[in-house]
């Protein structure tokens, strides 16, 4: 009883996919979902932004990917832990807020010491936060090692565009207009916003 | 011939130790003549560790006064009384030596008297001979002599029935109740020499015998009594033979050493409807899990020392619904008064004394074993209690509500049951200061008292209209809260549990048998494949090629 | 490392080796001795999936070793061609028949009964602190303040004993039930208690803190917790609720005294 | 002598002309596709008339204008492929096209790298071994050809939208490779059926001229692949400003390098498992000598060609962190981290299953018992390595092996999961490896020259200091900051490439005129190392597949990275197991379409059909 030559190489190459397969099967099995836009609703508190922007940082701004939190030996990338804690000594004239909203909109401007530069933006594809997701993040950021105090009506100076207002709270049909006061970020080189105050949000939501 | 050496090691060690472990009491037998008071130095140095180690409990002046005095139940012990309750020594005499060191070696199981492991052997013994300079008559006295402590005979079923009549004719059932429980009649009403309330052991859970639980210490214990206690000597009223076949009977009633506290209860499938008029019947299948409960000291209204130590806890669940039964000892029912997850609790009551009937015990103390109970304790003015605590959602990875009670961001879901009621109903907690009754009738129960012993049985719906449902195969966090009335406990004075686990074990459990059979008959069948081959090519009839490479003959050996 | 089994190991290699072993008993030794040494090698355990891993290797290296040259082949296979060919092995055969199946069905049944674990969360133990807390009302730099009471050490002695003494007395009627008579961590309700309560005796953890540290977390205990650090498992009252901020600091200056340890000093600013 | 200069001048005006050739389609096609469309020159449109008829007709069209414009055409972004999915089918067919790509493109290379050997050697053999080998090629390159038309017809039937801003970027690029594959069928013909037609030197130069065009229609094809990963030369809302930046992308160089490297193993084993198909199927010593040589150098060729993959591995995966941060981490730390482990266990059964072959092979050579005993020393490091390697970062672990262990990193294997002790493990296997390769070479051989044991001593000393540096500096990396230890995988990667090719040059020097103390007997080998070989190919194949699905899985949800995305079904990233399947069907499809190109090439050898009825 011989085994016919092509049958035994036939056997010979699927026992050898069948155990790549195999050994395929064997490490974690984990779908990467496309990232699920987060609705952030105009009457979010700052507890609500905690929340979103952790979830956030899980996914859609892959923050995990590179940063961790309460780890420590040879890192890669700074540990976030306590961060809150330096955020506002960092930078002189930088409040944390405005610290943190640097570190996302202009990654490369400072970099911690001992570190490499290769913080993507996180306002411009490929993550594309836009400018409401952020501000839950720093919400987030702010409870570690402090206490968030950021509302979805803080203003910083790194939006999107540079000069643009601020972000208008996405959903204006659930709150009166007045209600929400759009604070204009501290004019940077004299220069007014042009865009109408009414106009669409500079968030990016649904662009992308 | 290494291995020999290594067990001829061995072996001579372990004579070597127990030579030294026969040898040791030998030693302070010959040493117990005249006073054993040690030498200056000796009680010097227990001085010093004792002001380090001891004195903020048993007081500087050893009167048992300390910093933490006011919060421990039991008191600690006050050294001026000269009364000990664990000795060898007969009762109403004082301890010997080794006594001392013994317990303070082992501590006191379920007391806040730890064990001290870190202290060398020479060390405890200084402690033991300061300890003694706190009551004149060590010093002026003969060194007390151990009692004869007889070797035990083998336990038999016959010395446990003997034990069981024997419980009930000595009248220990008065205070242990009938099955031991803790909860005899007078026990309510105990109090010890010193004017404290004293509870009777509870039987059933021999680990936390304060004077230990092997056989020969429960025996100890009946032949020489607990000084200062209600547990008197029973050398006159029973023989040696009859103090051994109650320790048998004692022994039996535990069941097990320890307490084997489990993380996780799983909750089995049944197919009968769970039924709440068939009562505990309905959880035969299901496996107990005791988790350990200790006092709720973390929010104001503390509760330092709760009586109950474990709960008991089974699940089962049907199609529709899920159904826990929480088992606990309590030594008596509490229904005159109310109850609630709310109630306050007066900072002040949290130093106060344990409950106590106040002036009832006096009486009892003096006499456990009279008839009649000349003074029956008040009734209780708050209701024994018992609550299941489940997150108000199913958590998302590690985050959990705050374990008392939840938090602001994280509800949970208390199904509350003052057992003075007839259903148990249903709070969400957001806090211990943030409880709101958000009862959706989902929840019913049933509870029954008997023996010392509370029964209490929830059942709600797998998928309730609102709240975290419970979903085969998975785990979600699970926690227990027990209220006893008579300890005046309420609101946040309650005793409880930290997050454990409910695994509602899938329906179909797959069997091992299929794929044991599969898998050996696959493998039976290669081998027997390949041995036939091999057999066909190179057995007696074939001798071939050995390498079979077509290029070139092998060499065959013969 | 565990030495003795490595030891044993050796000891058997060096049996093999001095008996001129068959290449086959050699090639099983080396694949058992393998397992061996993975499995119960190492005081930390290998998780049995890096286990397969490595005995997979194993397996392909012994094979293609003992398959290399014809010698060897000749050598692996003599004694397997006898225990199948030879009659007076066919007992050994046939044992051997069945009882591989059955250990392999026993591994089945092994692996399909292993104990429910309920699912675990790993946490920071130290987690990092907030550089400011509010405890009645009062602000307190946790990153650059320090115990108000620390200086009396050299100051006033007499005094700072009070304050330990203070210390003392909070310890022992609020701290004990859970972090133990001798500061072990093992007070009487350990066993209910899970994360376990700070060991502050075994020399390393409070040296490692400072005391602002120790101050945050008394007074703001498990609920104050910040993400990362296993929230709301932990027991740890907030003592803010319960004392006052001198008590508080007075048992930070307790826990030092009685352990003998020194708090972490403060760390200059680097630059 | 004028012979030989003819000769020679043949020799390189062949692939000269090849590159004109290809300078001038290039040309041509640039200009074609620069210039300015023009509406054709027309007379001016009739002068109006009118009667009823027109109007007639002028309401007919206005009617259908009407009818046109009640339904308008609505551009679909995606269809859906029957039953698989549109993932999936592209997926396969796209993996498939590129086999058939790379083999087409390898087997070129091979032949002609074989070819010049005979050529310089004189040795007919290998003259015999590429033409028999470029037999495969026809067929091979219209299945390439078939695949590479249904990938295009699937990519616009089911991802229009995509296809359409591809096409907006490179339709340049079209008509030059268009024109490159015309190119390709001539040579490629040509090449083939004029073997043994032509002067040595011209028939190379045709060889020269196949791969330098067949190179050229990679490089065109990568610029589309590499720009869909890495996209350059576009505005922020994806129009294009620079072709040139387009086609040169972050990793087009990379993945160029990556992939000619890639073929020449790919072709290399392909040739050995044909070789060892051939081997087991001979009937005569003759013959068997024959394919046990050709495997020998198939495999040698891919084996050697292999070796400095993972460095071009290094560079590519260097220049997708410098392109992108969040590309680079998704690949190393994220979704793909465990992917990783998957190609450990291949490419450490790839080195083992190679140096198995080795050793097998010095069977074949009288007096090579002395070199048998180095085997366990070279298995011993081989399994060291492989298990460092398959060593996962994050390890599986229950709630109690985690207690037990004392966390969730071991104390001792936590050691190996960083890319530390990764780099020292493929260093040294490569090592060890080329040592295996050295080990052979000498069997049979003794060194004659009157250094050889100065000579000896010193490719020793170098080995040894290669190996002593490599790990010394695995270590180092455990002790200094990321960006430091990053950086270490240059010095090791050159001191391992500095001692193998200092290593050969003592090497051939020391064995000039060798003393031969035994014959090279070829075709005494173990029919299991014919079966080696063919695993080799099919793991080299299987792991080409999973290579090609990081590489384009990593863009994730993006059809274009960061410009286009793809909001389709099958948007979201698959499970490792689920890839692997689908890399395994894929292959084994391959694997039976290429036993189909045999079996083609082997009716060449068949008597003919009336020949055999005549000869019985």
């Amino acid at each position: 009883m011989t085994i016919p030559l092509p049958a035994r190489i036939g056997l010979l190459v699927v026992l050898t996919t069948g155990f790549y397969t195999y050994v395929g099967q064997l490490v974690p099995q984990k779908e990467v979902q496309p990232p699920q836009e987060t609705a952030i609703r105009a009457d979010l508190t700052t507890a609500d932004m905690v929340t979103v922007g952790r979830q956030i940082m899980e996914g859609k701004g892959l923050c995990f990917t590179c940063h961790t939190i309460g780890k420590s030996g040879v890192l890669r990338f700074p540990d976030l832990d306590g961060v809150a804690s330096r955020a506002a000594t960092r930078e002189p004239g930088l409040s944390d807020v405005e610290y943190f909203a640097k570190s996302i909109y202009a990654p490369d401007s400072f970099i911690v010491p001992g570190f490499n530069p290769g913080m993507p933006v996180i306002n411009k594809p490929p993550i594309g936060l836009t400018d409401q997701e952020i501000l839950c993040v720093i919400a987030y950021l702010q409870t570690l090692g402090g206490t968030a105090t950021v509302t979805l009506q803080t203003s910083h100076r790194y939006y999107t565009a540079p000069g643009a207002i601020p972000p208008a709270p996405p959903d204006e049909k659930a709150e009166p207009g007045e209600k929400l006061p759009l604070t204009l970020p501290p004019a940077q080189k004299g220069e007014t916003p042009k865009a109408p105050a009414a106009g669409p949000t500079p968030g990016k939501k649904g662009e992308v | 011939m290494t291995a020999r050496h290594i067990i001829g090691g061995c072996a001579a060690v372990l004579l070597t130790a127990l030579g030294a472990a026969t040898m040791g009491p030998t030693v302070v037998a010959v040493r117990a003549q005249g006073p054993d008071i040690g030498t200056q130095a000796q009680r010097d140095s227990g001085k010093t560790l004792y002001l380090k180690n001891c004195s903020q409990c048993h007081g500087d002046n050893g009167d048992g006064e300390g910093y933490a005095t006011p919060h421990l139940f039991p008191k600690p012990r006050n050294f001026t009384s000269g009364k000990f309750k664990v000795r060898t020594t007969p009762n109403g005499a004082l301890p010997t030596h080794q006594d001392l060191v013994n317990i303070i070696r082992r501590g006191m199981p379920y007391t806040s008297m730890p064990a001290w492991p870190g202290l060398s052997d020479g060390e405890v013994s200084d402690l033991a001979y300061f300890i003694k300079t706190f009551y004149p008559d060590f010093a002026s006295a003969e060194a007390p002599k151990p009692m004869e402590l007889p070797s035990a005979p083998a336990s038999t079923q016959a010395s446990i029935d003997l034990g069981k009549k024997l419980y009930v004719d000595t009248g220990c059932v008065k205070c242990h109740g009938n099955v031991g429980r803790g909860d005899g009649a007078s026990a309510p009403t105990l109090m010890d020499e010193f004017g404290q309330p004293i509870r009777a052991a509870n039987l059933t859970q021999s680990w936390t015998f304060r004077g230990g639980s092997t056989r020969e210490d429960i025996f100890r214990t009946m032949t020489t009594g607990l000084n200062g206690t209600p547990m008197p000597s029973f050398t006159e009223a029973l023989t040696v033979e009859q103090r051994w076949a109650i320790t048998d009977y004692i022994t039996s009633l535990s069941g097990s050493e320890g307490p084997n506290y489990r993380n996780l209860v799983v909750a089995k499938h049944v197919l009968d409807t769970i039924d709440m008029a068939k009562g505990a019947a309905n959880f035969a299948a299901a496996p107990a899990a005791r988790f350990p409960i200790i006092g709720q000291i973390m929010e104001p209204g503390r509760e330092f020392h709760p009586p109950v130590t474990s709960v008991m806890v089974q699940a089962v669940y049907d199609e529709e619904s899920i159904a826990f039964l929480v088992r606990w000892n309590d030594m008596r029912v509490d229904n005159t008064g109310t109850a609630g997850p709310m109630l306050p609790v007066p900072i002040e009551e949290e130093a106060a004394k344990p409950a106590a009937a106040p002036g009832a015990a006096a009486a009892a103390a003096a006499d456990p074993f009279a008839e009649t109970t000349t003074a029956e304790a008040p009734p209780s003015e708050f209701n024994d209690a018992v609550a299941i605590q489940i997150p108000s959602a199913i958590p998302t990875g590690a985050r959990k509500p705050y374990f008392i009670f939840g938090d602001a961001q994280s509800p949970v879901d208390l199904w509350f049951f003052d057992l003075a009621r007839k259903e148990p109903i249903q709070f969400t907690g957001r806090g211990s200061a943030d409880l709101a009754e958000n009862d959706t009738g989902d929840l019913t129960g049933t509870a029954s008292y008997d023996q010392g012993e509370w029964s209490v049985i929830f059942k709600r719906p797998l998928r309730p209209s609102t709240g975290a449902a419970f979903v085969p195969g998975t785990f979600l966090p699970v926690a227990f809260s027990v209220w006893d009335g008579f300890s005046r406990e309420r609101g946040n004075r309650r005793a409880l549990t930290s997050w454990y686990s409910i695994y509602v074990e899938p329906e179909v459990v797959t069997s091992a048998a299929a794929p044991m059979i599969r898998t050996a008959l696959i493998i039976l069948v290669f081998e027997l494949v390949v041995v036939g081959l091999v057999r066909r090519r190179y057995g007696a009839g074939a001798r071939g090629a050995l390498g079979g490479e077509p290029s070139h003959p092998a060499a065959t050996r013969a | 490392m565990n030495i003795p089994v490595v030891l044993a190991i050796l000891v058997v290699f060096a049996f093999l080796a001095f008996r001129k072993a068959n290449l086959f008993i050699l090639a099983l030794a080396w694949w058992i001795g393998a397992f061996v040494f993975f499995r119960f090698g190492f005081t930390a355990p290998i998780p049995a999936s890096v286990i397969s891993i490595y005995m997979g290797i194993v397996s392909l290296a012994t094979l293609a070793f003992v398959s290399s040259s014809e010698q060897r082949r000749e050598e692996v296979s003599r004694p397997l061609l006898r225990l199948m060919t030879e009659k007076r092995f066919a007992p050994l055969l046939a044992a051997t028949i069945i009882a591989i199946p059955a250990l392999a069905a026993a591994n089945v049944y092994v692996q399909m009964n292993v104990p429910i674990e309920p699912p675990f969360f790993p946490r920071t133990i130290h987690p990092a602190s907030p550089p400011e807390i509010t405890v009645h009302e009062k602000k307190i730099s946790i990153d650059l303040g320090d115990n108000p009471f620390r200086e009396l050490e050299k100051s006033n002695p007499q005094e700072f004993r009070q304050h330990v003494e203070n210390g003392r007395r909070v310890y022992y009627q609020n701290c004990v039930f859970c972090h133990g008579d001798n500061l072990a961590g093992n007070g009487m309700f350990v066993h209910g208690l899970d994360p376990i309560p700070t060991n502050f005796a075994d020399g390393d953890t409070i040296a490692n803190l400072r005391e602002t540290f120790l101050f945050w977390r008394a007074s703001k205990g498990g609920p104050g917790l910040p993400e990362e650090g296993g929230p709301w498992n932990s027991a740890m009252p907030a003592w803010e609720k319960i004392l006052k901020e001198d008590e508080i600091w007075d048992a930070v200056l307790f826990l030092y005294e009685f352990t003998g340890e020194r708090p972490r000093a403060r760390e200059e600013h680097a630059q | 002598m004028n012979g030989v200069r003819s000769k020679q001048l043949l020799f390189v005006l062949g692939p000269l002309t090849g590159l004109v050739m290809f300078g001038a389609v290039i040309i041509v096609a640039t200009f074609l596709t620069n210039r300015e469309y023009r509406e054709p020159d027309r007379a001016p449109i009739a002068i109006v008339d009118p009667t009823p008829r027109a109007s007639g007709l002028a309401d007919e069209a206005a009617a259908a204008d009407a009818a046109a414009k009640a339904k308008p055409y609505v551009e679909a972004e995606y269809r859906r492929f029957p039953v698989v999915g549109s993932r999936v089918a592209i997926w396969a067919v796209a993996q498939l096209h590129l086999l058939f790509a790379a083999f087409v493109l390898a087997v070129p290379i091979f032949a002609l790298i074989i070819e010049v050997i005979g050529y310089k050697t004189g040795d007919k053999r290998y003259d015999r071994l590429a033409h028999e080998f470029s037999k495969l090629l026809s067929v091979s390159f219209s299945l390439t050809a078939t695949f590479g038309a249904f990938l295009t017809f699937m990519l616009i039937a089911l991802y229009p939208k995509f296809t359409n801003y591809l096409m907006s970027v490179f339709s340049p690029t079209f008509l030059p490779y268009v024109l490159l594959f015309f190119a390709e069928a001539f040579f490629l013909y040509t090449y083939y059926y004029g073997w043994g037609k032509f002067h040595p030197l011209v028939h190379i130069a045709l060889g020269a001229g196949l791969n330098l065009v067949g190179t050229g229609i990679m490089l065109i094809a990568n610029s589309w692949l590499t720009f869909m990963m890495s996209p350059r030369g576009i505005s922020d809302s994806g129009a294009l400003i620079s072709l040139e930046d387009a086609i040169n992308n972050y990793t087009w160089m990379p993945i160029n390098v990556h992939r000619i490297i890639a073929n020449v193993a790919f072709g290399g084993s392909v040739a050995a498992a044909y070789a060892a198909f051939k081997f087991l199927a001979a009937d005569t010593d003759e013959e068997r000598a024959h394919y046990d040589w050709m495997g020998y150098i198939g495999n040698f060729v891919a084996i050697i060609s292999f070796l400095p993959l993972p460095f071009a591995g290094y560079w590519l995966a260097k220049e997708i962190y410098a392109y992108s941060q969040t590309l680079g981490l998704t690949m190393m730390g994220g979704a793909f981290s465990w992917l990783f482990i998957i190609q450990a266990v291949l490419i450490g059964n790839l080195f083992l299953g190679a140096n198995y072959y080795l050793w097998l092979g010095m069977g074949r050579v009288e007096g090579a018992q002395p070199f048998q005993r180095f085997v366990k020393y070279l298995l011993v490091a081989i399994v060291l390595c492989f298990m460092i390697w398959a060593t996962p970062r994050s390890i599986i672990a229950t709630v109690s092996e985690i207690r037990a262990m004392g966390g969730s990193t071991h104390p001792i294997l936590g050691f190996f999961g960083v890319m530390s002790a990764k780099n020292t493990a493929v260093n040294i296997l490569i090592l060890t490896t080329f040592m295996s390769f050295l080990l052979y070479r000498r069997t049979g051989r003794t060194a004659t020259v009157s250094w050889a044991k100065t000579g000896q001593a010193v490719q020793l000393l170098i080995f040894g200091a290669a190996a002593v540096f490599v790990i010394f500096l695995g270590v180092y990396g455990y002790f200094v900051e990321a960006s430091v230890r990053i950086g270490l995988s240059v010095p090791q990667v050159s001191s391992v490439l500095f001692a193998m090719v200092s290593i050969s040059v003592i090497d051939i020097f020391l064995f000039r005129r060798p003393k031969l103390t035994g014959e090279v007997r070829w075709g005494r080998i173990p029919a299991i190392s014919q079966y080696v070989l063919i695993f080799i190919a099919v793991t080299f194949t299987w792991l080409m597949g999973l290579m090609g699905y990081v590489r384009s899985g990593l863009r994730q949800h993006w059809h274009v990275y960061g410009v286009i995305r793809d909001t389709s079904p099958d948007a979201f990233t698959p499970t490792l197991g689920f890839a692997t399947q689908v890399v395994s069907v894929t292959v084994l499809l391959f694997f039976v379409l290429i036993g189909f190109v045999f079996w083609l090439a082997s009716l060449h050898d068949r008597p003919d059909f009336e020949a055999g009825t005549k000869a019985s």
